[in-house]
C-alpha cells in the first residue's frame, strides 16, 4: 500500500498575478490539514488521518508555478506527471492555462480538476479527465439575471446595463454569457467596454460609462482594476445605482482595503459566502483556519480552491488507488450532499463533460465591511438593499 | 588563399555537424519527458535567437519587437488549419512569407530610424499586433485558439504520445538557423550587414545599398522566427494572443544571442544552451515556493552574465588563445 | 576627350553658412588633382557632393558624361567613385581583411574572387601584415591607409582622397607618394586634398585652391604657390619665400 | 456624446498626461540625456510606491509629506545602482546598448523578486490620505485632485530638470559624459560621479513620481510594468536629449489615449499612442524635439 | 616640473613604450619625435592617465602622478589634447569651450582664458553656436587646442597638433604654442613636422619603436644627419 499520495497544484507563484496563486496555497494548505489530521467536520474526510481507502495514506501536494504562461504550466503539469509521480492535479487561475494542463492530463491519463477556472469553454472539449465542481461564467451570468428578473418583479428598475470587462479570456467569456442572456432576456445593454487588463488608467472608460449611465454596472474585472475603477469613478463623480459584479476582484479583501468605504452595497456572484457559518459551524471554524495561515477571510476563489482539494481526494479515497483512470471513475461517480460542503452548493456531481451543474452561485452583497447573501432566496439572510447606498 | 579562414570555417562546419549529431541521438538516453521539453524549448529558442541574430546581431538593427513575427506564424499556421483545413506545412511557409512580408513593409517607414527610435517602433508595433489579435473576433480574440487532436500523424504535424517528432523538427530548425547564418556570414549579405552595422555611411560610400541590406536581414530574419512561431502553435496545440505575441517573446529571442555573443555565429545556440534549461529548472525547482526566490535567482544570473562577458560567452572561447598568447 | 569629373556651378549651403559657391571644376582622365585650401574652405563638402553623402543645394555634378547629381552614394560608388573619408570611418568591429572585402564585393560577386581582390589591395597598399587585426586596433596612420585600400578595391574609376597623407614623418609620406602614383599608373584618376605643401606638389598635375566655398585659383602646380591669393588666404608668407 | 463628456476627458487626458510625464522625466534624464537604457525604471517606481505605502503604513506620513524622502532614499538608491551594475555595464567596448538592456532587464527581475520576497505580492493601496479620493468639480468637470498635484509637481519637476540641464555646469557635464564618457577627464570631470550624480537624480525624480501614484494606484510587485512601456514612447515621442520634448510627448500621450478611447473600443486605446509614436517618427526621425 | 622614469606601458600585453624616461623643464617647449607606431602617443596617454603605465614613475612638479585618476591629473595642472581630439560631437563649439573651464565654475573669472583662445583662433569665434562634429576638420583641432587652454594647464600636452591645418595656421600654430609658453605654460609636444617644430623647441627626444634613440637641444639634434636623413626628409 502506498503511504503517500502526491498531488500536483499548479498556479502562478510569480507575475502579476502571483497573489493568487499565494493565497491558493494557503487555501490547499488548509484543505490538506482537514485530510491528513483528524478534524470533527462533516466532511469527507475530514475525520481521521489520511485516506482511509488507502490505508491512512497522507496527501502530499507539489507546488508548481506556470507563471500565467500555457507553456510553461504545460511543462509543469507533464514534469509532476512524469518526475514527481502525481495522481491528479489541480489549478490553475488563469483559463489559458487550465487549456492546455487539461490537455497533458487528458494525454497521460490523469485527473484534472479545475477548481477556479469559470471560463465555460473549458468543459466543452470533450475531455473524459477534466472536473469542475463549481459554477461556470454562464451559471454565474445567469444567476445575476435570475436577481435581476426578481427584482423587477418587485417593481425595481432594470432596464439598462453597462458591461465593464477585461480583454483576457475570463472577461471576454463573462461578457460574451451576460450579453446573451441580457439579449435572451430582454434586458438592454447601453455600452459594453471591454478594456486592457492591468491598464494605467481607466479614466475614459469611466467616463463612458458615466455618460451612460445605466441602471447597473456589471464589472469582469480583477483586483487591479477593480481597485483603479472604483478610484476613478469616485474621481470623475459617478455614482452607479447599482454594482454587480462577476466575483474576481470583487471577492478579495485588497479591493475592500482599498476602496471599501466607496463600496457600501455593492453586489458580486460568488459561490461562497460566510453567512453560511451560521447554519453549518464547520464553515466558520475552517474559514479560521484558513484565516490562521493566511491573514485574510475565504473568498471565491480560496473556498473554491479548497473544496476542489477535498473533493479529488474523496474520489482519490473511493478509488482506492492511485491510478488515474480508477481516480477518473471514482470522480464522475461522485455525489457528495451540500450540506458536507462549505458551499451553498446543492451536491457535488459531474455531468459527462465534467461539469457539476448543481454547484448554485449566490449573490452576496457587501454592507457594512461584511458580506451577506441576499439570492438565491432559499440561501438569502437578508433582502437586497437597492439602489446601493 | 586564405587558409586560415576556410579552415576556421570548415572547422565550425564540422563541429555544427557533429553537435547536431550527438543532439539527435540524446532521446537515445534522454527519456523523461520534462527534460525532453527543455531540450526541445532550447533548440526551439537557440533558432529562433539564431534568425533574431540575423537582423540585430549581424545588421545591427536592434528588434524588440519579433514576437510580432513569431506571433504570425502561429496564427497563420492555425487559421489555415482550423478554418480552412490547410495543413500546418503550408501555413508554416505562409506564415513564413507573410513575416517576411511584414517585415519589409515595415522596413520602409522603421529603417530610416535609428538608436533607440528603432528599439521602441520595434516594441510599439508588436504591442500593436497583439492588441488587434487580442480584439480579433474571427482569430479567437482572447479566448485563442484551441488545436484539434486529430491523433498522432505527420500530415498533421500532431503528436500526443511522443515529444520525438517535435524535437527533431525543433533540430532541423535549429540546424537551419545554424546553416544559414553560417552561410551568409561568408557571403556578400553578410559582410554588407556587418558594414551597416558598424558604420552606414562608409558602407555607403563602398557601394552597399544599406537599405536594401536591412530589408534582405529581415524578411530572412522575420521568415525564421515565423516558421518558429508555427511550430511552437503545433507543439502547444493551443495559442492566444499573449502566450505567443507577449513581449516576453522579443525578450527571449534577444537573451541567448545577448548572453552568448551577439552577431556571432555560435553565440545563440550557446546563450540558449545555458539560459533556457537555466530558466525553465529555476522556476521548476524553486518556483513553487511563490515568495519569488526564482525571479532573484535567475535574474542576478542574468546580471552577472551581462557583466562579466560583455563581448558574450563566445568570447571564453575565441579570446582565449589571444590572451595566452600575450600574457 | 570629356572630363571624367565635372562640377558645374554646385552650391552647398548649411543654414546661414555656405559651404561650397558656383564651385565649377573638372578633372580629367589619368590626373592627379590637387584640391587644397584653407580650413572650412570647402573641400570634404565637395567631396561630399561628388561622393553623393548629400545633394547639393544647387549646381550638377557629371561622371563619365552622366549626371549623378541625384545618385544615391552606393550608385556612384558602382559607376566607378571610391572615396576616403577624412574623420576615417573604418568598420571597426570587423578585421582590415574584412574591411576590404566590403569594397572588393562591388566588382566581385564570388567571395572567393572578392576576398583574392582584397588581398591584391592589401599587398599593394602594404597593409597585408596587418590583415587579421580588427580596425579598431590599427593606428591612425593605419587607419587611413586603411580607408585608402577599402576604396581601392572598389576599382574606382575616380579617386578622392581626403587628407590620407597626414601624421607622416617626411620619410613615411614618400611612400604615401609613391603609392598614390602607382595608383595613378594603374589608370586611377585621382582628386585630392591635402595641407602638405611638401608632399602635394610636387606630386599632383594640377591644383585647385578653394577658398570660402569658391574656386579662388585653378592651375599647375609651381603657378599656384606662387599666387599671391594663395599664399594670402592659405600659404603664409613663410612658404612664399620657400616655393 | 455631449460636450462636456468631450471635454472631461481632455481634461482627464491631459491630467493623465502630465502623470505619464511624471512618471517619464527621471527617465528623460537617465535614457533620454545620458543615454544609458533603463529596462528597471518601472520597477525603480514600484520601489518608491512601496517606500510611500510602507512610510503610510508604518509611520502615518502621508505620501505628500513623505514626497522629499522618498526621493532622497530614491536617490541613494539610484547612485548606487550605478556606481555597482550601470557602470559596469557602460564598461563594454561593442554593443554596450544590449549589455545595458539586459544588465537592467535583470535588475528589473531582481527587484520584483525581491519585492514579492519581502512584500508578498498582495495588492497594497493607502485607503486615507489627504488627497486620496478628493475631487473638484468646475462646472460639472471633475478633477481629482490627487492629479491635479500630480500634474503640478510634474511641471514644476520638468522646469527644475530644464533648469538643471540647461543652466548649470552639471547638466552640461552630464551632456559631455554621454557624448564621449572616454573624454570628459581631458577637462577633469570624474565620469563616474557625474554619471552617479545624474542616475541619482533620475531616481529621485522616480520617487517624486512613486509618491504621488501612492495615492491612488494599487501597489504590487509588478506595478511597474504598466507603466514602463508608455514612458519609453513618451521621451522617446518627445525626442532623445530634451526635456521640453519629453513634457510635451506626456500631454500628446495623455491626450491621445483619451481621444483614442472615444472613438475606438477602450481596450485597444494604447494603439492610438502607439499609431501617434510611429507617425511622428515616421515624419521626424528624431521624435517631436529630440537633439539625438 | 614633469619627469617620466622608465615607463614601460603595454596594449593587452603588446608593449608599445618600454623604459622609456623623459624630462621637462618649467617654462620649456619640449619636442618628442618619431616614426608611425614608434610609442609617442603612447608617452602622451601615459602621462595623462589615460594608460595606465605597467611600470615605472611620472612625477609632476615633485609629485607622483602614475596611478592617479586621469581627471585628477587634468586637475593637477597637466592639459592633454589627443591625437584623435575627442571633442564632445554633438555639444556646440560653446559648451565645449565652457567645458574646459568646467573645473573653476562658480568663480568670476572662469572665462579669462577665452581672451587667447579667441586671440590665437578666431575662427572659433565666428563658429560658437555650430555643433562641434560639424566643423571642418582644421576647425575641430582648434577647438581641441583652445578647449585644454581654458582648464589652464601648466603643462600642455599637444599631439600632432598640425595634422589637418593649413600651412598658413601651422605656422601660426606654432607660433601661438611659443605664445602660449611666453603666456607661462610649458609645452610637450609631439610632432611629425620635425623641421617646424625643432624651430620653436627648446629641446628634442625621437623615440624609436618605444625607446627613446636620441635626446637633445633641438638645435643639435636638427643638425644631426642621420635626423635629417631619417626624419628631416633632407
Ligand atoms: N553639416 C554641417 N552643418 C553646418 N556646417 C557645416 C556642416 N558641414 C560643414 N560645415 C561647415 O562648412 C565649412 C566647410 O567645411 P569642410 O569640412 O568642407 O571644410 P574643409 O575645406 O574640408 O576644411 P579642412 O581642411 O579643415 O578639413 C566649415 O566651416 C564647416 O564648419
Ligand atoms: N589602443 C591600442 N591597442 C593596441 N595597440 C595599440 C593601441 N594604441 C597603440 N597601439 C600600438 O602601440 C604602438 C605605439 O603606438 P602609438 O600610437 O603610441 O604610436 P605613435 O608614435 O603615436 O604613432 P603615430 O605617429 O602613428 O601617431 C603601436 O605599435 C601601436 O600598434
Ligand atoms: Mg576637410
Ligand atoms: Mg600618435
Amino acid at each position: 500500500q502506498t503511504s503517500e499520495v502526491v498531488i500536483g497544484v499548479i498556479y502562478p507563484f510569480s507575475g502579476g498575478s502571483a497573489q493568487q496563486g499565494v493565497d491558493a496555497q494557503k487555501a490547499y494548505e488548509t484543505a490538506l490539514e482537514v485530510i491528513n489530521k483528524n478534524a470533527d467536520f462533516d466532511l469527507p474526510l475530514a475525520k481521521g488521518e489520511g485516506l482511509p481507502g488507502l490505508g491512512g495514506a497522507k496527501i502530499r501536494l507539489v507546488f508548481a508555478d506556470h507563471q500565467a504562461d500555457p507553456q510553461k504550466g504545460r511543462a509543469e503539469a507533464e514534469r509532476l506527471i512524469t518526475q514527481e509521480k502525481v495522481c491528479a492535479i489541480i489549478g490553475t487561475y488563469q483559463s489559458a492555462v487550465a487549456v492546455t494542463v487539461s490537455q497533458i492530463c487528458e494525454r497521460y491519463q490523469v485527473p484534472f480538476v479545475s477548481a477556479d477556472n469559470s471560463s465555460p469553454s473549458l468543459h466543452r472539449r470533450g475531455l473524459k479527465y477534466y472536473f469542475r465542481a463549481a459554477p461556470h461564467d454562464e451559471m454565474y451570468s445567469a444567476a445575476m439575471f435570475d436577481f435581476f428578473d426578481a427584482m423587477k418583479k418587485k417593481g425595481t428598475k432594470i432596464e439598462t446595463l453597462s458591461l465593464f470587462h477585461e480583454d483576457t479570456i475570463f472577461g471576454t467569456d463573462s461578457g460574451n454569457a451576460q450579453t446573451k442572456i441580457a439579449g435572451e432576456r430582454g434586458y438592454k445593454i447601453v455600452t459594453d467596454i471591454k478594456y486592457r487588463a492591468n491598464s494605467p488608467s481607466l479614466s475614459a472608460e469611466v467616463q463612458q460609462l458615466k455618460t451612460a449611465n445605466a441602471d447597473v454596472l456589471m464589472p469582469s474585472s480583477y483586483t487591479t482594476d477593480g481597485i483603479l475603477l472604483v478610484k476613478t469613478m469616485a474621481e470623475l463623480g459617478y455614482k452607479p445605482n447599482a454594482i454587480v459584479a462577476q466575483d474576481a476582484g470583487f471577492s478579495e479583501k485588497a479591493l475592500y482595503d482599498a476602496v471599501g468605504d466607496k463600496l457600501e452595497g455593492v453586489i458580486s456572484r460568488g459561490t461562497f459566502s460566510l453567512d453560511l457559518a451560521q447554519k453549518r459551524p464547520m464553515v466558520g471554524k475552517i474559514n479560521d483556519m484558513f484565516k490562521a495561515k493566511s491573514g485574510k477571510d475565504f473568498n471565491d476563489l480560496t473556498s473554491r480552491q479548497f473544496m476542489g482539494l477535498i473533493i479529488l481526494a474523496d474520489a482519490i479515497n473511493r478509488a482506492k488507488s492511485t491510478d488515474g483512470e480508477k481516480i477518473r471513475d471514482a470522480l464522475a461517480a461522485t455525489d457528495i450532499p451540500g450540506d458536507q460542503t462549505i458551499m451553498p452548493w446543492k451536491r457535488v456531481k459531474f455531468d459527462e463533460m465534467g461539469q457539476n451543474n448543481d454547484a448554485d452561485p449566490v449573490l452576496l452583497q457587501y454592507v457594512g465591511g461584511k458580506f451577506v447573501t441576499i439570492f438565491p432566496p432559499q440561501a438569502a439572510i437578508a433582502e437586497a438593499i437597492w439602489p446601493m447606498k | 588563399m586564405d587558409k586560415n579562414f576556410a579552415t576556421r570555417r570548415r572547422r565550425d562546419l564540422i563541429i555544427a555537424a557533429g553537435l547536431a549529431g550527438i543532439a539527435a541521438l540524446a532521446p537515445l538516453f534522454v527519456k523523461d519527458v520534462y527534460v525532453q521539453n527543455i531540450l526541445i524549448l532550447t533548440l526551439m529558442y537557440a533558432a529562433l535567437s539564431q534568425s533574431w541574430n540575423i537582423l540585430s546581431g549581424y545588421c545591427g538593427q536592434i528588434s524588440l519587437g519579433h514576437a510580432l513575427y513569431f506571433g504570425i506564424g502561429a496564427y497563420t499556421t492555425e487559421l489555415l488549419f482550423t478554418k480552412f483545413g490547410v495543413l500546418p506545412w503550408f501555413g508554416m511557409l505562409g506564415g513564413g512569407v507573410i513575416a517576411a512580408l511584414i517585415a519589409m513593409g515595415l522596413g520602409y517607414p522603421f529603417f530610416r530610424l535609428r538608436g533607440h527610435y528603432f528599439v521602441i517602433a520595434t516594441i510599439v508595433i508588436a504591442e500593436i499586433g497583439l492588441l488587434l489579435f487580442q480584439n480579433w473576433e474571427w482569430a479567437g480574440a482572447a479566448m485563442g485558439i484551441t488545436i484539434p487532436i486529430r491523433g498522432d500523424s505527420w500530415l498533421k504535424f500532431q503528436f500526443l504520445r511522443t515529444k520525438l517528432p517535435y524535437f527533431y523538427f525543433a533540430l532541423g530548425l535549429c540546424c537551419l538557423a545554424w546553416f544559414v547564418t553560417w552561410w551568409l556570414e561568408d557571403s556578400k549579405w553578410g559582410f554588407w550587414w556587418r558594414a551597416v552595422k558598424d558604420n552606414p555611411e562608409a558602407a555607403e560610400s563602398l557601394g552597399v545599398v544599406v537599405f536594401n541590406s536591412k530589408m534582405g536581414a529581415a524578411a530572412v530574419s522575420a521568415f525564421l522566427v515565423a516558421i518558429g512561431g508555427a511550430f511552437y502553435a503545433q507543439f502547444l496545440a493551443y495559442i492566444d494572443p499573449e502566450s505567443v505575441m507577449g513581449f516576453q517573446f522579443s525578450l527571449l529571442m534577444a537573451l541567448p544571442a545577448v548572453l552568448g555573443g551577439i552577431g556571432t555565429l555560435w553565440g545563440p545556440v550557446l546563450g540558449a544552451a545555458i539560459l533556457i534549461p537555466m530558466t525553465e529548472l529555476t522556476r521548476s525547482y524553486i518556483g513553487g515556493s511563490g515568495r519569488g526566490v526564482d525571479l532573484i535567482v535567475y535574474g542576478t544570473l542574468i546580471v552577472l552574465i551581462s557583466l562579466a562577458l560583455p563581448q558574450g560567452l563566445v568570447s571564453l572561447f575565441s579570446r582565449s588563445k589571444a590572451k595566452g598568447a600575450t600574457r | 576627350m570629356t572630363a571624367l569629373l565635372e562640377t558645374r556651378g554646385v552650391w552647398q549651403r548649411f543654414g546661414g553658412l555656405i559651404a561650397n559657391s558656383d564651385v565649377s571644376i573638372s578633372v580629367g582622365r589619368g590626373e592627379i588633382v590637387g584640391l587644397i585650401g584653407p580650413n572650412g574652405a570647402g573641400k570634404s563638402t565637395l567631396f561630399n557632393l561628388i561622393a553623393g553623402v548629400l545633394p547639393p543645394t544647387q549646381g550638377s555634378i557629371l561622371f563619365d558624361g552622366e549626371d549623378v547629381t541625384r545618385m544615391p552614394a552606393a550608385e556612384r560608388c558602382q559607376r566607378g567613385i571610391g572615396r576616403t573619408f577624412q574623420v576615417v570611418k573604418s568598420f571597426e568591429t570587423m578585421t582590415v581583411i574584412d574591411n576590404v572585402i566590403v569594397g572588393a564585393l562591388v566588382r566581385n560577386t564570388v567571395m572567393r574572387e572578392a576576398r583574392r581582390k582584397a588581398h591584391e589591395v592589401l599587398e599593394f597598399t602594404g597593409l597585408a601584415a596587418r590583415a587579421d587585426v580588427l580596425a579598431s586596433d590599427l593606428v591612425p596612420a593605419e587607419k587611413r591607409r586603411l580607408e585608402v585600400a577599402r576604396a581601392l578595391a572598389t576599382e574606382p574609376k575616380l579617386l578622392l582622397l581626403d587628407e590620407v597623407l597626414t601624421g607622416l614623418t617626411p620619410t613615411e609620406a614618400q611612400t604615401g607618394v609613391a603609392l598614390v602614383r602607382k595608383v595613378r599608373d594603374a589608370g586611377i584618376t585621382v582628386l585630392m586634398v591635402e595641407h602638405v605643401m611638401e608632399i602635394v606638389m610636387p606630386l599632383v598635375d594640377r591644383a585647385i585652391v578653394l577658398d570660402l566655398g569658391k574656386v579662388l585659383v585653378e592651375g599647375k602646380p609651381a603657378d599656384v604657390v606662387r599666387d599671391p591669393k594663395v599664399i594670402s588666404a592659405y600659404l603664409g608668407d613663410r612658404h612664399a619665400v620657400g616655393a | 456624446m455631449t460636450a462636456q463628456a468631450i471635454i472631461q476627458s481632455l481634461a482627464s487626458g491631459l491630467l493623465m498626461g502630465l502623470l505619464y510625464g511624471l512618471i517619464a522625466v527621471g527617465l528623460a534624464l537617465i535614457f533620454g540625456l545620458m543615454d544609458v537604457t533603463n529596462f528597471a525604471h518601472g520597477e525603480f517606481l514600484m520601489l518608491a510606491m512601496y517606500l510611500s505605502f510602507f512610510l503610510f503604513a508604518f509611520f502615518a506620513i502621508d505620501p505628500l509629506l513623505s514626497a522629499p524622502l522618498v526621493a532622497a532614499a530614491l536617490f541613494v538608491f539610484g547612485a548606487v545602482i550605478y556606481l555597482l551594475i550601470v557602470r559596469f555595464a557602460m564598461r563594454a567596448k561593442a554593443n554596450a546598448g544590449m549589455v545595458q538592456i539586459f544588465t537592467t532587464f535583470g535588475l528589473a527581475i531582481v527587484m520584483r523578486g525581491l519585492a514579492q520576497y519581502f512584500f508578498t505580492p498582495d495588492y497594497r493601496s493607502i485607503p486615507q490620505s489627504w488627497l486620496g479620493g478628493k475631487t473638484i468639480s468646475i462646472g460639472g468637470i471633475f478633477l481629482p485632485e490627487p492629479q491635479l498635484v500630480g500634474a503640478l509637481v510634474s511641471i514644476a519637476a520638468f522646469a527644475g530638470l530644464y533648469f538643471f540641464i540647461h543652466r548649470t555646469d552639471f547638466g552640461r557635464a552630464i551632456e559631455a559624459t554621454r557624448e564621449d564618457p572616454g573624454a570628459v577627464a581631458l577637462v577633469g570631470i570624474d565620469k563616474n560621479r557625474v554619471f552617479a550624480f545624474g542616475w541619482g537624480l533620475g531616481a529621485a525624480l522616480v520617487g517624486l513620481a512613486g509618491a504621488i501614484m501612492a495615492v491612488f494606484f494599487y501597489i504590487y510587485p509588478d506595478v511597474g510594468a504598466s507603466f514602463a512601456l508608455i514612458a519609453y514612447v513618451t521621451v522617446a515621442l518627445g525626442g532623445f536629449g530634451s526635456v521640453f520634448g519629453a513634457f510635451a510627448g506626456g500631454i500628446i500621450v495623455g491626450l491621445v489615449e483619451a481621444v483614442t478611447a472615444l472613438v475606438l473600443p477602450p481596450s485597444l486605446k494604447s494603439v492610438g499612442i502607439y499609431a501617434v509614436y510611429l507617425l511622428v517618427v515616421f515624419i521626424r526621425p528624431r521624435g517631436l524635439f529630440g537633439s539625438m | 616640473m614633469l619627469s617620466v622614469r622608465e615607463v614601460t606601458t603595454a596594449y593587452q600585453g603588446l608593449v608599445a613604450i618600454s623604459a622609456v624616461s623623459i624630462e621637462v623643464q618649467k617654462g620649456e617647449i619640449v619636442c618628442v619625435a618619431g616614426a608611425n607606431g614608434a610609442g609617442k602617443s603612447t608617452l602622451l596617454k601615459s602621462i595623462a592617465g589615460a594608460e595606465r603605465p605597467r611600470s615605472g614613475t611620472v612625477t609632476f612638479d615633485g609629485k607622483r602622478i602614475d596611478g592617479m585618476a586621469q581627471h585628477h591629473i587634468t586637475a593637477a595642472g597637466i592639459a592633454y589634447v589627443p591625437e584623435n581630439r575627442r571633442l564632445f560631437p554633438r555639444l556646440s563649439v560653446r559648451d565645449n569651450l565652457r567645458l574646459g573651464s568646467y573645473l573653476y565654475r562658480g568663480e568670476a573669472n572662469r572665462e579669462e582664458p577665452l581672451d587667447l583662445v579667441f586671440k590665437l583662433f578666431p575662427r572659433l569665434q565666428e563658429r560658437l553656436e555650430q555643433r562641434a562634429e560639424t566643423l571642418s576638420g582644421g576647425e575641430q583641432q582648434m577647438l581641441a587646442i583652445g578647449r585644454a587652454l581654458m582648464t589652464r594647464p601648466r603643462l600642455l600636452m599637444l599631439d600632432e597638433p598640425s595634422q589637418g591645418i593649413m600651412p598658413k595656421l601651422v605656422d601660426e600654430i606654432f607660433q601661438a604654442v611659443k605664445r602660449i609658453r611666453d603666456a607661462g605654460m610649458t609645452v610637450l609636444i609631439v610632432e611629425q613636422r620635425m623641421a617646424e617644430c625643432l624651430e620653436i623647441a627648446d629641446r628634442a627626444y625621437i623615440l624609436q619603436t618605444g625607446r627613446v634613440l636620441m635626446q637633445g637641444a633641438a638645435s643639435e639634434i636638427k643638425g644631426n644627419p642621420d635626423v635629417r636623413k631619417a626624419y628631416l626628409g633632407l
